[in-house]
């Protein structure tokens, strides 16, 4: 059953709902993952690969944005590679405060962190040829 | 009592219906709410504050999918309408739509509503 | 809009589905196509499919299939490509008449005569190292 | 009247239930019929022949996706059953699962029925 999926397509976002159709059907190849789960990694991955599609549109790329899944028998790893600019993941700005009326200034910046809260591990690669963020969610919590 | 009208969008925006019920104007989004998705939320935003409507309800009931960049143009939605004195209300009882909310603490921020009926009962603030 | 999709899956029966999930959405994004002529493509890239993962089977490979859609302003071209022991597409046997009571003894041969009912151009290139089979549907027919 | 009993299949074969009709075993088949699930249904088949049930009726009404591989199966039902002495009868109104039977010249050599009512009302030569 394990098995290696890889998907490369436009940095577009009309590629995003494939992106997450192929995700979650990957994921429930590995029976063991709960359907909520499986949202969960959809959705950070959704994050991702929207970042990726941004970085290549920001930097006029016309590179594909490439989702590789990897499913073994106790985990899933979804990477989601761009060769954008790159960026520094630990100096990310951090949001005021919600009750903050400045809060709604802020219509972004909150992908990198949910990315963070909907998986067991969220390893973010970033050079200035690339970023690769790698998304895992361990079966059987 | 008003019932309001019901719109078909133009074919751009298909999976957007407005209707305008009691003094809100209500757009009732389908589908996936993303970066593919959250542009023309955010136009229409824009183009209902320009004409004057500054109380909107935005009917989630129907998106299946909403990710930060979905809920980054609501976000914007509901800054451009308080700017103006106006107020935007949410009806949304998807479970996966309002973890995203909550999430981001952002539950603390949005007025929701289990249908519209009860949103459009809510009085117009002037 | 124009783009291309590249999808690698492993030579599995489970992943049929997927690679026809992707190529209906990959076609359906060129809003041309008429859900009838995405529904024939689906099953041409289907049959083609299921012939490069028994390829791979067969001769005991790992290597995954890909499949690739082109969409361009006039059409979509989908290749699928193995690295199986290749075949000759111009020595296919022919099926014993419908009429003929031998007919039910072949329950299979039919997948290359259907990809050419299916789509616009069918065109199989096939060598001993891999084979691949590229289906065109033009727009607006 | 037997109306039959229903029941669930193995969670393996969970796209499949088996029911008893008339003389007819009757199995109904749901979602895509391709390589994933044409070797199961070739087991099932074999099973029933095996166990003495050589009156099948395979109900597609419920699948929305076949292909050859899948026509396949039911083309080796067909044979396993008249060699038997047996008949097979198909239920499908679905016209994308028809067409496939048609772009093989095979829809003049199965007996369609558009539901399973109408199949299982057929009398069983003995
Ligand atoms: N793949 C990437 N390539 C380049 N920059 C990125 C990438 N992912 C994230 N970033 C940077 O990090 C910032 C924060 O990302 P995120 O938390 O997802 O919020 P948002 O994308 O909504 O701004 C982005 O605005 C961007 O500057
Ligand atoms: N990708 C391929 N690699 C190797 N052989 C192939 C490939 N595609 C088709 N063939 C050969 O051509 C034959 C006929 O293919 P097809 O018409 O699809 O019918 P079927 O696959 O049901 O036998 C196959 O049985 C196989 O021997």
């Amino acid at each position: 059953m394990a098995g290696i999926v890889e998907l490369h397509v436009p940095a577009l976002p009309e590629y995003l709902q494939m992106v997450r159709s192929v995700v979650g059907a990957a994921a429930s190849t590995g029976a063991n993952l709960k359907p909520e789960r499986v949202a969960d990694l959809r959705l950070a991955v959704s994050e991702a690969t929207t970042n990726a599609m941004e970085a290549h549109g920001l930097s006029g790329l016309e590179d594909r944005v490439t989702v590789r899944c990897d499913l073994s028998a106790s985990r899933i790893e979804v990477e989601v590679a761009d060769c954008g600019p790159g960026f520094d993941p630990n100096s990310l700005p951090s949001l005021p405060d919600v009750n903050s009326p400045d809060r709604l200034r802020h219509e972004s910046g909150l992908g990198v962190s949910l990315m963070h809260h909907l998986t067991d591990e969220t390893i973010v690669e970033s050079h200035d040829d690339g970023t690769a963020v790698r998304l895992i969610v361990h079966f059987g919590d | 009592m008003d019932f309001g009208h019901l719109a078909d969008w133009s074919s751009v925006l298909s999976d957007f219906r407005r209707s305008v019920r009691n003094q809100w104007v209500v757009l009732a989004l389908t589908g996936e709410l993303d970066l593919g998705s959250a542009p023309r939320l955010h136009q229409t935003v824009v183009g209902e504050v320009a004409s004057g409507h500054h109380h909107l309800v935005i009917d989630l009931s129907g998106v299946d999918f909403m990710d930060s960049t979905g809920l980054g143009s609501i976000i914007g939605a509901l800054r451009r309408v308080r700017s103006h004195g106006g107020d935007l209300l949410l009806v949304c009882t998807e479970q996966r739509v309002l973890r995203v909310f909550e999430m981001c603490d952002l539950d603390r921020i949005f007025v929701f509503h289990v249908d519209v009926d009860s949103a459009v009962g809510t009085p117009v603030r002037v």
